[in-house]
């Protein structure tokens, strides 16, 4: 027994200890956009959020890590680690994947059909997302592009294929009037809304701390840790306030789901940089990340990209912008950090529009106006979400 | 028999119950329901976006009482439920020809 | 004055009460029933066991108007409402004997 | 034609409608109500304070029917929901004037 | 210091972790079953989790822990531990006692009156548990059948005193027609039947891997558990997807409460084996655990075995399942296996049949029929779960 | 590298650990209260709990932690911490204010409006929580009362401010009769009562067990934080088991709010002295701990201090109770004890009363009589926590 196999050992429970907290997103997301969504969708946002988690991580763990990480084989084999266990850092790294999906889901739901977008996520988890995480962490060539957690890997890449996605399937039926007015949806349930967001945020603590790889290489390695988290959180606190000075200002409400985007947001923002800036440059990084959700969810509303969850505003948009922001706050080239977020953008919209499309034609992506009306958890799932409550509701 | 409809407020419910307690009023049967008139729905924003809500929650109360009580309920609800503002609610009352209680199979005035 | 209650889809609700509104209808009640009647209810599996759903969702409305408005108002609910499949509902007619408007006490005519 | 209003204890909903569908009716509207009658609702504890459930849940169906089928109908609603046990419910019966089927346009009888 | 004592240090906070993801798994039986009950029984079920929780840990305290490892004292005094700390690892073993009465407490829901379930829940945390965990893990004459994390000990234990619950309870009324038509009675909340088993599937990661509970013996031990968790993830993945796709296949719906008891079944199924098979085993383990419970569930349906939740299906059928699927995908006799199947069986089925029915003599054990009608939760609890939105149901 | 490296790692990421399983305890508290208040206050509610959570820890990272610690400046510039990274002490100490205004939201909930309470957030955690904080745990003249995770510095001091925001709000219009009648309101959604309480119990044992700040120092203090999250346990549970015996006792009905209410009694109890006490005294002060709260709830009621969920007798008494326990049942003096608790409350309660009356005469504290009846959650938040399946009610 030697110090470095301590140090391994440390390492493996780490690695194992953010890779589970990364895991409690998954019911994150779920209740989340369950919450999100009308009574009469709930069972089936769930259904895809526990089907999406089951079958992004099986296609990870059977070809995706490989591609991912230059491997040339199917399971781990292809793929060498050192200084911890290579099953803690597959399992990491698989607890990833499906982030990238859940991201989407919300976005298209109440309107997609389940196992067209499982289709999807198969391609998602197998080819786009695994060849840009190959990019830019697989030691591909946007090696150079600095981006701890995913802030462009997972957040980006997840928006431009939802981007698509919702530009493919059209928007909610009479979410929008004929003069283009904008006809509110709101949420079922804010219990399940606010439960979501903050596993979510709990979540973000071993998504970001976690992608250090490392605490126990000495004692900075440990402090670098301690410095995500702090930073992490203190981005997710500064989304929340200003997200809420903001909404309460223009509407002299305090809505809490823009309050939990913001906040969101401001967790995203902070994801590509947590471990190269200060104490208080995170406060900056998601006061912008909340303000952006605020902004851009009318926004999106205005252009008639109907978003259900906001996921656009709070991922795609913040996944740019935190990327960006680690050019502006820590010493890293903006011409970069732009190169990752354009390439990946042109790489990943236009492969999700054409699969979408592909799709569509092919099985069919969108369910029809009766079960719309009705409800799609009655049409996918056979059973409602709450059928002893839930009110007749068109 | 005279069947009494009643369209309340929501919050006067207990109010009205108890001031018909106090007459002789035995029973009746309470309807949640949405009420569209002249006081105006209000419109939320919700994510930056419009809501309107047309619909406000009333409570409907049905009593069906003998002809001769008739005047003594409608004046005790009225009572009980007037707040003075727009709202407030309507009755409506018409015949009822026969009414059955299914325990004993009692007829009209012995069944109220 | 005339008490028309009229049973619909739910999703018909809406323009329903549109189409109400241009004319001279200025007041409703909505209830929220279940339906039985020619349009078969479905049967769903859970979890491999079958499960009937006798009972659709359905919207009441009850609308009370002066007997001169009868027909308009049978006219425009089932212009809106109708979709020509089976489960489009039915309307029915009684008579009101009086109407009071709790908040100004007013009667008949005028309170509606 | 006449309305016939059942009120009755929730759980026998099932029989009810079972014993109506070997009977000609085909279709009624149900209604969750609330209601308070002799049977008083009851008090429960909640965190060492009191709490009184005054209104029971009870179910209304209503059932439009010809003139000459009121007799068994009734019969048929008593036998099925009687229990015997008090809170069992109540039925009123009042006068129709008018019936649609929106769906055809189809007048009173023919449109039950 | 030295290093052994960082080792006993290590192992210590890597017990104290797993112990602490197990203990989330009581929320997670909570909700899953709350879920799945009608809206008005949910207080009862949510009582009885919360207290069986308290009482067999209890109990597991004052005496059950030195019956099952051959103590002879109260507390923690008759067992002697090395390596880890004592309190660390009476934690980790009392985290898994409710864990067999949990498993009960779905499938009695909806007629069992709390009171003498509790009853039965300290008998078989002081007895019946310990003593079949004796005998496998603590040393006793079962020794060896390999059953890492409790296969038989736990799962099959848990199913067999259900079973026999189930046998003197009867099935709920109306349940099954008088020609013996099953009528579907379901779920009342959705969200909380997911929440609730992603939060036994991540509590399966400290199930499972804690089961080891070495992590620091040196580099080994550290790939040892985390190969645990991977195959424990993927034996749930595949039994998801393996549910998902028959379900789909029979009824042409995505029963989303089947596929989370497919994902159980699989968890269930690799909880013997985990650490004596490679990566692709699970995947097979897994599928058979989900298909298993796809079809398990309607045949106890046709005995008119009345389980509301699928409990025997996911834990007593895998239970057994995953004890045989060691024998079948690693090293371990077919016969030792099957043995240790039997005789905990025959130990635990017919003395918990005693139990109950001695139970329901002496106190009681079902609730009335108007009760039943109302609900369990006015009648046990004085309180209704949703006051305000469940409607009025018999 | 060092052992005393791998100390610092170990210690960080134990440190790191406990603060996670803490912030469970912020959805903790947020589902709790959104269970036990009326459906028309629950945005309201979880409004507050979000904010609260994201404002109270942001004025800790820029101020309150120097206060409580003795710096002099902003951010975490002023503290020096020894044996672990800053950055993940910090995180640890963070953790721990918001709960010190959780704890009231609750008991202010159903009539408070949101933004003056957030006024007295910012109060409570740069001001009135770091002070008692340092007084105790900072170095500060009361250091030698015993106060292992915050018996008095964050269950009495929250009580106490609870108890003044209770005062000069008033009780909930409607809850008290004219005669003195105490009027039941119940909780609205039982399972999201029982997740919140559960994630408590949860999070409680990183509260007192990180308390310990070391795990690897030697052996003895890996054994001393497996002791402390054992006697946690244990006063949880025979919290909870006693509040279910009387509360049978009295009414014949298991109310489960009052059991859980029981837990957290037992866990308050406790937090004082679980690392000096041994493994049964802990049965004694959670069984007395859950008494107390089953018996103080209708005191407080008797005397109309309207609490919606019984935070006073929770926290105010149990956080007294626990502090006196520690000199009763390990050897310290009971006069130091008592003189930590009473000039705590001395200072604290006075202040927050100032406070409450001051915020009130300024900005108004209570929302108008018409937005309580039709709720909160329409005029503080614009929406409603569960739009299509809440009845009308008033
Ligand atoms: N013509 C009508 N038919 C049926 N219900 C009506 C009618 N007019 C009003 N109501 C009911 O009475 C309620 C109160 O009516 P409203 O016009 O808002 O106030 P007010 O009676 O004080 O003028 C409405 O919400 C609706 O439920
Ligand atoms: N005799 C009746 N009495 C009361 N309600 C009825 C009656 N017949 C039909 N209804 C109501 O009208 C709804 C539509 O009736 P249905 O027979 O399904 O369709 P349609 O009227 O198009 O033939 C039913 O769901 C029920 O609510
Ligand atoms: N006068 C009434 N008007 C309207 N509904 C009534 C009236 N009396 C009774 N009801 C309804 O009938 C139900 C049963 O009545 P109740 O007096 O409790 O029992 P019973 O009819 O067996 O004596 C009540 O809950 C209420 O809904």
């Amino acid at each position: 027994m030697e110090l470095s196999h301590l140090q391994y050992i440390i390492d493996t429970l780490f690695l194992l200890f953010t890779a589970v907290l990364i895991i409690l997103m998954v019911p994150g997301f779920a209740m989340l956009e369950a919450g999100l969504v009308r009574g009469k969708n709930v069972s089936a946002v769930l259904t895809g959020n526990v089907l999406l988690y089951a079958i992004t991580s099986f296609v990870f763990l059977l070809w995706g890590y490989n591609v991912m990480f230059g491997g040339d084989g199917f399971f781990l084999s292809g793929v060498s680690t050192q200084g911890y266990s290579a099953y803690a850092y597959f399992f990491f790294q698989m607890a990833f994947v499906s982030k990238t999906v859940s991201i989407m889901s919300g976005g298209v739901s109440e309107r997609i059909r389940i196992i067209p977008f499982m289709i999807f996520a198969v391609c998602m988890s197998g080819f786009l997302y695994p060849m840009v995480g190959h990019a830019i962490w697989g030691g591909g060539f946007l090696s150079d592009v600095h981006d701890l957690a995913g802030c462009t890997v997972i957040h980006s890449v997840g928006g431009w294929a939802l981007l698509a996605g919702i530009l493919v399937l059209g928007a909610r039926r009479g979410r929008y009037g004929k003069e283009g007015q904008v006809r509110a949806i709101p949420a079922s349930n804010i219990p399940l809304v606010t439960l979501g967001a903050m596993l979510l945020w709990i979540g973000w603590f071993g998504f970001n701390g976690g992608s250090a790889f490392h605490i126990a290489t000495d004692t900075k390695a440990a402090d670098l840790v301690g410095l995500i988290i702090v930073n992490t959180n203190t981005a997710g606190l500064a989304g929340a306030i200003v997200a809420a000075c903001i909404v309460y200002m223009q509407y002299k409400k305090l809505d809490i789901t823009m309050i939990l985007n913001g906040a969101l947001g401001g967790l995203v923002a902070i994801t590509a940089g947590a471990d190269v800036v200060g104490l208080w440059e995170p406060i900056l990084i998601g006061a912008i990340g909340g303000a952006l959700v605020v902004f851009a969810v009318p926004l999106f509303d205005k252009l008639q990209i109907d978003d259900p969850v906001g996921a656009l505003s709070v991922h795609l948009v913040n996944g740019i912008w935190g990327t960006i922001a680690v050019a502006i706050f820590a010493d890293f080239s903006l011409m970069t950090q732009l190169k990752g977020i354009v390439l990946t953008g042109l790489f990943v919209f236009p492969l999700s529009y054409l699969l979408f499309r592909g799709i569509k034609k092919i099985v069919g992506l969108r369910s029809d106006e009766e079960h719309e009306y009705v409800g799609l958890d009655v049409e996918e799932c056979g059973l409602e979400a709450y059928p002893e409550f839930v009110k007749s509701k068109a | 028999m005279k069947k009494i409809e009643a369209i309340i407020k929501p919050f006067k419910l207990e109010e009205v119950k108890d001031a018909l307690g106090s007459i002789e009023v035995t029973g009746m049967t309470v309807h949640e329901v949405k009420g569209y008139g002249r006081q105006q729905g209000h419109s939320e924003l919700y994510r930056g976006a419009e809501y309107v809500v047309d619909f406000l929650p009333k409570i409907k109360i049905d009593i069906v009482v003998a002809d001769e009580n008739v005047d003594k309920v409608i004046a005790t609800i009225t009572e009980a439920a007037k707040t003075g503002k727009i709202g407030d609610g309507k009755i409506f009352v018409s015949e009822v020809e026969r009414i059955i209680r299914i325990r004993t199979g009692e007829e009209n005035e012995d069944a109220i």
